[in-house]
């Protein structure tokens, strides 16, 4: 796959910063200053209890929300309010906690639907399908065809995706989202109600697509085990406010994310 | 049955990407073309008058509204309008400039009703579902108005009446009270074809999959970086491209002349029938749908009468009337709980089944 | 054109030089990748392989060194055959899907010094045992999903070394020196060690000439008239003989064309997509076929289903005749095949991938008569052959028109049979093996002087001259009055009837042979449902008289049709039993391959064997089972014991047409 | 800056000229208001209950004053008449549930909404058949139902107040009162009201969801006879009166579709706008802008506050 649109930030570099972030739905506080930074290329997880506010984080990443305070710096400029497309064409991609996929669509088209921000033949051409469109779409289903190798869903490829099993709707969902070559990509409890196979399968295309393309990944996950494996760097969050922060182990060992673990059946 | 996928093995996305993939369906689609073309030579004229140049004209218009209603996903009332400002558009254009070819205007005229479509598809970007089709209530209600209102849309004509004028191509007269049957339907069954080869083209290419994206996870699309009011938008446009041209069609080729109340709100539920019951969301749908609804009552017109006949029951015409209304009703309910998405998933069913035969699935 | 008429060319390497000058534009070569069918013509192959050769030429393979091609059906593993053998190094193949230690002992045996894998999965299970393989130099992968991070110093993509390759051949040196190996390459030279994986014991590694693989290619070439328009799908390992012969030297020498599956999870579909005209497959593929089949035509509506069985039967009925052009079938049942042929055969066809077959292959195992004739009868030209590696497949072939489901055919053209006394098959043709490799003593005890090879198989001539092969050669036993006792062979013909899964034969030494069968749970509850029989355990099932009554019919069939065979009169089945369970390999009776292991078997039923042979009418056994979800039990029984007719031995009429 | 005084500010100072006629206007605009409000609430009935998007209400309003007037016409007696239209529209109310809503229980939204367009067909069809396609006069003097006008002088002018639309507006009010009572006090009202929220909810208080379905139609129903009687008695009765029920869109756009406040005062404010936009600014552009001037008001409303007058903030949750 290609190279990320910005070369400019190198491994290490901080890639979006958040900054005593606070958001509120009218009288309820879904997060109270809450700030943390992911840098390029690594794995940060965002951990935490149910309802401790790490969807609404993600969605203030990715621009569905603006938070009501702080802020919110991206590649080193702070995000102005925005619309999510915008996010999504500065070069955040995200999956979603429960299967967003366009059920209808194959997964060859779910996954071609995400290429969508970065084919742009004028609408004449795509009035013909020829000429310029048809090889752009030739292009980019090239580069989609290598997603859908290097996820291993070749025999699901012209399968309409409502019809998939959870678990491979979830890769296809991966898929989709890389498709975007993001510079970041959230994933939203990428390994929710998955079977233990599933569970290893997903881990093991979450670190490859780290590692073999550098792409930087933010995830939530509520079950803490395979978080820690996976993750270089994990935030823990409880009642929408920041309780530690680090290391796999140094927050392994923190006695806040101890306790509010405690009684949390998973 | 009939497939023989064997050795159709594709060695480029090109042909891998076709629309029709399976030769088998290409020839289906091809012998249906030469039959229709065939048509206007074996049919007689009341035939190609009463049934399939209307026949086209809805199917254009159903394939316009399929493509807001069924691949976007936004529910439109006001078909029947969009319709009327491409046939007034048309009416202004073929009388303004009578030299340039009538067929140029027809095309042309679809713009100024993908723009008013446009126009009022801005607000869709905020409302959704039911609270969108009021939107579109208010541009019906409120075009046509316009069209009765603007006595210079219709020339100052006193009668407040669209006619068709005479026009030809190649010195036949293509239009007006001159022209054929035959010669209005091999025109508007080119022109639907044209027109419905390129819908295809575009639904099955990028801005497809954006408006189909919108509709099945409009949330989600945006995430993508799909924008949400340019899809909907163009989606808007190209819709109400297509009825424009279908209300030209409508006025100039069939009827041959119309008033204002042609593009009525009862013209925009019958359209949508059209889309509903053929399918959204599919091209061919939106012909099966124009046949059923339109077709289906002229069938039951014929064949009331005789059924009734042998039972003493002599019908007068207006009864037969509210037949049809009653059992288009009746079927309309039927075919949603047999089938809810349509004649075009049963096409594509008894298609699939054909494929897998004889196998169950 | 029919492959006899090149006979220069006797090398791969030659042939594909041949191929390339003479249909260069012809497709050899797809791989479905990346969703679509990735296509090669042979001057394309061509150019690859010989870049390849100098490729790999630089990397230190030279003449007489092996190399090791692990992986799927890939092109560029197949290409890496021809490349070595350009060179006058030898290819090993080995079967993809065995373990690492499995793997390294074929290697180190093999001393290979280069390896070709398919990818990451291939390149991490040599890098396990790389101790164990101090000789292997570098190891070549296809794909680099995942290896970008891998220390490259001894680890290189195939196509890096093609492109060194090509880079070399930019240098007339380099280029003529290439040549040059590829003329010093004779039909004589060793060019392939296949390793059988054998039942028992270490690997075999089978040293094959390219003139014996040439020969063997040949043979089925001409036999079938296969030539370059054919098309056929290469999914079976390559390391295993078949492959080799169909998807390699078959390609090479009549320049069909070779088609490689994306995945093993869509053979099924990619096999439709292609429409393979030469196919390949053992009996299990074209049981599961059908079974799938039987099973998906059960839930279509009732009248599809009652046309497709009344299609089905006239197919049955005069399908074969008709594929063989036999005379004796009237118009009128002409005129139903064809409307057969649209409704139901035709489309099935279709569904299997089997539209456009020539001709289709099943060896390996027995294949029941009714899956076999299934497929004649809706127009399938299946036929079955004998071979073996050591024969580069080819032993016995069933011509056109002399198509049997029973027999494997008359001796394929240019080889010779003869049955030694104790029922073996020998053989003799142009394809036979030099010898195992590094194991002299092995050779010495499978080929006799005279050039015929122990085959193992014991087997028999019927009055047409087909051959019937009847059981592993060790494992035909005697009975006390030195009748021959085929256990496999028996307990096929039992197992062909749906409603018997497995049979276990005893009578070796012997008065007489009896049996334990266990029923189909799937078939016989259907049939029981159709047959208002009513039970509520396997067990009831198994013990209901009406079952017994049922396989007591089946039983006597089987008994009739031996009694028809001179030789195997003797075996007929005296008394037999149903068990109570089914056997299961969790409880260690069936092996992980489903293969019923007779001496364990034979232990813990021990009380039941008893009972067959001292005549008591029923018998008791208990034994301890593991359920599910993993606990132990104990289930215990009374079996019945039914026993039999047995038919006079049919000495005079040799026709072996009821074999049912 | 012509066209900005004509808009802006002429017709406030004609207001304020001539507050007679703005009152009349504000009156005409109530009335029609209050019978908008009634047929809304029909929709709203069964919105609410079954999430069905019921087109058929206009056609049901037409198809009730029609049983009404042609019972009365074969001679039934007035009130008879009303107590049969009245059974009549519980018989459909089976019928719907029983034909149409039990089969396609769990379908999208739109299906069920075009299963209620076929509905309409059905029943013009019917109608018709039965009762032929002509318009009738609604059977006023028989019901009752008081004629005639009275001027009340005042605001240095008179303002002309049918003593019909005086009963309309009573009986509508009534006719909200009770439905507003039936679902804030009854069991089944509760229950209704339950349904709204969940279906699983309404189980457990031990009324089926088809019972439901059938009582909500019903009272769609006689709602739709009330509105039919009404409508009926201002401008006849014929098939053309069904196309007023799209009128009630716009008013539930305002008022939200499930809030029963909301339509009523939805209702009004399309009501009154309507008719003062017609009176005051409908002759700049020549009149006639009644017919959408209710759903650009609506429009304009949605684009300011897409949830509707009574309707929650929305917070899109992914």
């Amino acid at each position: 796959m290609r190279a990320p649109d910005h070369p400019v930030m190198s491994k290490g570099d901080v890639l979006l910063a958040v900054e005593n972030v606070s958001l509120g739905f009218g009288g309820v506080k879904a997060l109270t200053d809450v700030s943390f930074d992911i840098r390029k290329s690594e794995i940060r997880a965002i951990i935490g209890p149910n309802g401790a506010g790490k969807t609404s984080m993600l969605n203030c990443i990715n621009g569905f929300y603006y938070p009501t305070e702080g802020r919110i710096t991206f590649k080193g400029v702070k995000r102005p309010k925005m619309r999510p497309y915008e996010a999504a064409r500065g070069g955040i991609a995200r999956t979603f906690q429960n299967v967003a996929l366009f059920k209808s669509m194959s997964t060859l088209d779910n996954i071609m639907a995400g290429r969508s921000i970065r084919m742009n033949s004028s609408f004449f051409w795509q009035l013909f399908r020829h000429g310029p469109a048809m090889k752009e779409e030739v292009e980019h289903r090239k580069f989609v065809e290598e997603i859908i190798d290097f996820l291993e869903i070749q025999h699901i490829r012209k399968t309409p995706v409502g019809r998939l099993p959870y678990g491979l709707q979830k890769r296809v969902e991966l898929g989709r989202a890389l498709a975007m070559e993001p510079d970041l990509l959230l994933l939203d409890e990428p390994m929710a109600g998955m079977n233990l196979e599933e569970k290893e399968d997903m881990s093991r295309f979450i670190l490859e697509v780290n590692q073999q393309y550098g792409t930087t990944i933010a995830l939530i996950e509520h079950d803490m085990g395979v978080v820690m494996d996976l993750s270089d760097r994990v935030v823990v969050l409880e009642y929408g406010r920041k309780i530690a922060d680090g290391t796999p182990d140094e927050v392994k060992r923190d006695q806040r994310v101890i306790d509010a673990y405690l009684g949390v059946a998973h | 049955m009939l497939y023989r996928e064997a050795g159709q093995f594709k060695t480029n996305y090109v042909s891998d990407s076709a629309i029709f993939p399976l030769r088998q369906d290409r020839i289906g689609l091809g012998l249906i073309i030469l039959a229709a073309y065939a048509l206007a030579f074996l049919g007689n004229s009341f035939l190609l008058q009463a049934v399939m140049i209307p026949f086209l004209v809805f199917s254009l218009a159903s394939i316009g509204l399929n493509i807001l209603t069924g691949y976007t996903g936004l529910l439109s009332l006001g078909t029947g309008a969009f319709m009327g400002v491409g046939a007034y558009a048309c009416y202004k254009l073929m009388t303004a400039f009578p030299d340039v070819n009538v067929i140029i205007w027809i095309f042309v005229s679809g713009f100024f009703s993908a723009a008013i479509g446009a126009l009022f598809g801005l607000p869709s970007l905020r409302i959704k579902g039911f609270y969108l089709a009021v939107a579109t209530l208010a541009a019906q209600f409120f075009l046509q108005w316009c069209f009765i209102r603007i006595p210079w849309l219709v020339n100052y004509n006193v009668s407040g009446a669209l006619d068709a004028p005479l026009r030809t191509l190649f010195g036949i007269p293509i239009m007006g009270p001159n022209a054929t049957p035959q010669t209005r339907y091999l025109l508007v069954l080119t022109i639907v074809i044209v027109l419905t080869w390129l819908a295809s083209n575009l639904v099955h290419g990028r801005i497809g999959r954006m408006w189909i994206a919108i509709r099945d996870m409009d949330l989600a699309a945006e995430l993508m970086g799909i924008r949400p009011l340019q899809t909907k938008l163009l989606a808007f446009a190209v819709s109400s491209y297509y009825c424009g041209v279908a209300g030209a069609l409508l006025v100039f080729m069939w009827y041959g002349g119309a008033e204002y109340d042609v593009f009525n709100i009862n013209q925009s539920f019958f359209i949508l029938f059209m889309v509903i019951i053929g399918g959204l969301g599919s091209l061919i749908g939106s012909f099966f749908g124009a046949a059923l609804i339109f077709i289906l009552p002229i069938v039951l017109g014929i064949v009331l009468p005789a059924v009734l006949s042998p039972f003493g029951i002599s019908v007068g015409s207006d009864v037969i009337e509210h037949l049809r209304f009653m059992i288009v009703g009746a079927l309309i309910i039927f075919f949603l709980i047999v089938e809810p998405h349509g004649l075009a998933r049963l096409w594509q069913i008894g298609k699939q089944k054909l494929l897998v035969w004889p196998f169950p699935y | 054109m029919t492959a006899a008429a090149d006979s220069r060319e006797d090398t791969f390497p030659k042939l594909l030089a041949r191929n390339a000058r003479i249909r260069p534009a012809r497709t050899a070569f797809r791989h479905k990748d990346l969703g679509i069918w990735q296509s090669w013509t042979w001057k394309e192959v061509h150019d690859i392989v010989r870049a390849y050769a100098a490729g790999l030429e630089a990397l230190g393979l030279k003449r007489g060194s092996k190399i090791a091609v692990i992986g799927y059906n890939r092109p560029y593993l197949y290409w890496t055959i021809t490349a070595a053998q350009w060179l006058g190094a030898i290819p090993i193949p080995v079967y993809a899907d065995s373990v690492a230690e499995e793997m390294a002992y074929v290697l180190s045996h093999a001393e290979v010094t280069h390896a070709a894998v398919q990818d990451q999965e291939q390149v991490d299970k040599l890098l396990t045992v790389s101790d164990q393989l101090p000789k292997l130099e570098h190891v070549l992968y296809d794909e680099e999903k995942g290896l970008r991070d891998y220390d490259h110093s001894r680890l290189h993509s195939i196509a890096s070394v093609v492109e060194e390759g090509r880079a070399r051949l930019a240098d007339g040196g380099e280029a003529a020196k290439i040549e040059n190996e590829l003329q010093t390459g004779k039909g004589s030279d060793l060019a392939i060690i296949l390793y059988t994986s054998g039942t028992t014991g270490r690997p075999k590694g089978v040293m094959l000439t390219s003139d014996a693989v040439i020969a063997a290619a040949r043979i089925g070439c001409d036999f079938d008239n296969l030539n370059e328009s054919d098309e056929i799908m290469a999914y079976l390992p390559i390391a295993w003989v078949g492959d080799h012969i169909f998807s390699y030297a078959q390609a090479f020498l009549a320049g069909l064309c070779v088609n490689c599956p994306e995945s093993p999870e869509t053979v099924a579909e990619d096999r439709r997509e292609v429409g393979a005209t030469y196919i390949f497959a053992p009996p299990r593929v074209f049981e599961s076929i059908l079974t799938l089949t039987m099973v998906r035509i059960e839930d279509a509506s009732a009248l599809k289903r009652r046309m497709f069985h009344y299609f089905i039967k006239h197919a049955n009925k005069v399908g074969e005749k008709i594929l063989n052009k036999e005379p004796g079938v009237g118009a009128w049942d002409r005129l139903l095949w064809q409307i057969g042929n649209v409704l139901v055969y035709a489309p099935l066809r279709n569904r299997f991938g089997m539209t456009r077959v020539k001709v289709g292959y099943t060896a390996g195992e027995a294949i029941g008569p009714e899956i076999f004739r299934f497929y004649r009868s809706i127009g399938v030209n299946l036929k079955q052959l004998y071979g073996q590696t050591e024969a580069s497949v080819y032993i016995t072939m069933q011509p056109d028109g002399e198509i049997r489901a029973d027999t494997v055919g008359r001796p394929a053209p240019e080889v010779e049979i003869r049955i030694a006394e104790n029922g073996e098959v020998l053989y003799r043709s142009p394809g036979v093996f030099i010898g195992y490799y590094k194991d002299d003593e092995k050779t010495a005890e499978t080929k006799t002087p005279d050039g015929f090879v122990h085959s193992g198989d014991a087997g028999f001539f019927d009055a047409n001259g087909h051959l019937k092969i009847i059981d592993r050669a060790k494992d035909v036993g005697k009975m006390r009055d030195g009748a021959l006792f085929p256990p496999k062979y028996v307990e096929n013909k039992l197992k062909f009837y749906p409603n018997i899964k497995e049979a276990v034969c005893f009578g070796d030494g012997r008065d007489y042979v009896s049996t334990f069968i266990n029923i189909d749970l799937v078939a016989v509850s259907n049939w029981a449902e159709r047959n208002g029989v009513t039970y509520a355990s396997y067990q009831e099932l198994a013990g209901h008289p009406r079952v017994y009554e049922m396989i007591e019919k089946h039983v006597d069939e089987v008994n009739r049709s031996l009694a028809s065979e001179p030789l195997m009169g003797g075996a007929q089945i005296k008394r037999f039993l149903i068990l109570h369970k089914e056997l299961d390999a969790d409880d260690g009776e069936l092996t992980r391959t489903q293969k019923v292991r007779r001496g364990f078997i034979a232990e813990r039923y021990a009380p039941l064997i008893e009972a067959l042979y001292d005549g008591s009418p029923e018998a008791d056994i208990s034994t301890e089972v593991t359920f599910e979800d993993g606990r132990k039990g104990v289930i215990s029984a009374r079996v019945k014991i039914r026993d039999m007719k047995l038919y006079p031995i049919d000495k005079t009429t040799l026709i072996p047409e009821a074999a049912e | 800056m012509d066209i900005l005084y004509k808009v802006f500010v002429e017709p406030f100072l004609f207001m304020g000229e001539a507050p007679d006629l703005l009152i009349q206007t504000l009156w005409e605009g109530l009335v029609s208001g209050v019978l908008y409000a009634l047929i809304a609430l029909g929709f709203v009935l069964i919105f609410k209950a079954s999430g069905v998007f019921n087109f058929a209400q206009g056609i049901m309003v037409v198809f009730a004053a029609l049983i009404l007037v042609g019972l009365y016409e074969k001679g039934v007696p007035a009130f008879l008449a009303l107590i049969l239209a009245a059974v009549a529209m519980l018989v459909l109310a089976i019928v719907v549930e029983r034909v149409v809503l039990r089969p396609l229980v769990n379908q999208p939204d739109i299906i069920l909404f075009m299963a209620t367009f076929g509905l309409t067909y059905f029943l013009i069809g019917f109608g018709e058949l039965i009762f032929g396609g002509n318009p009738r006069e609604m059977i006023t003097d028989a019901l009752l139902l008081p004629q005639g006008t009275t001027e009340l002088d005042a605001f240095g002018g008179s303002i002309r107040l049918q003593h019909l639309d005086i009963a309309a507006a009573i009986i509508a009010s009534i006719m909200i009162g009770i439905l507003a009572v039936f679902f804030s006090k009854t069991r089944i009202g509760r229950a209704l009201r339950a349904v709204a929220d969940s279906h699983k909810a309404a189980l457990s208080v031990g009324i089926s969801l088809n019972q439901i379905w059938v009582i909500v139609w019903f009272a769609a129903g006689l709602v739709a006879l009330v509105a039919g009687i009404m409508w009926g008695a201002r401008s006849g009765v014929s098939f053309s009166l069904q196309i007023i029920a799209l009128k009630a869109l716009p008013v539930l756009i305002l008022g939200g579709f499930t809030s029963i406040p909301g339509a009523i005062i939805g209702g009004l404010i399309i009501g009154v706008g309507e008719k003062l936009g017609e009176f005051y600014w409908g002759p700049l552009v020549g009149g006639g802008i009644e017919t959408w001037l209710a759903y650009v008001i609506a429009l304009l409303f949605l684009l300011y506050r897409p949830q509707g007058l009574f309707g929650e903030k929305i917070i899109e949750r992914i």
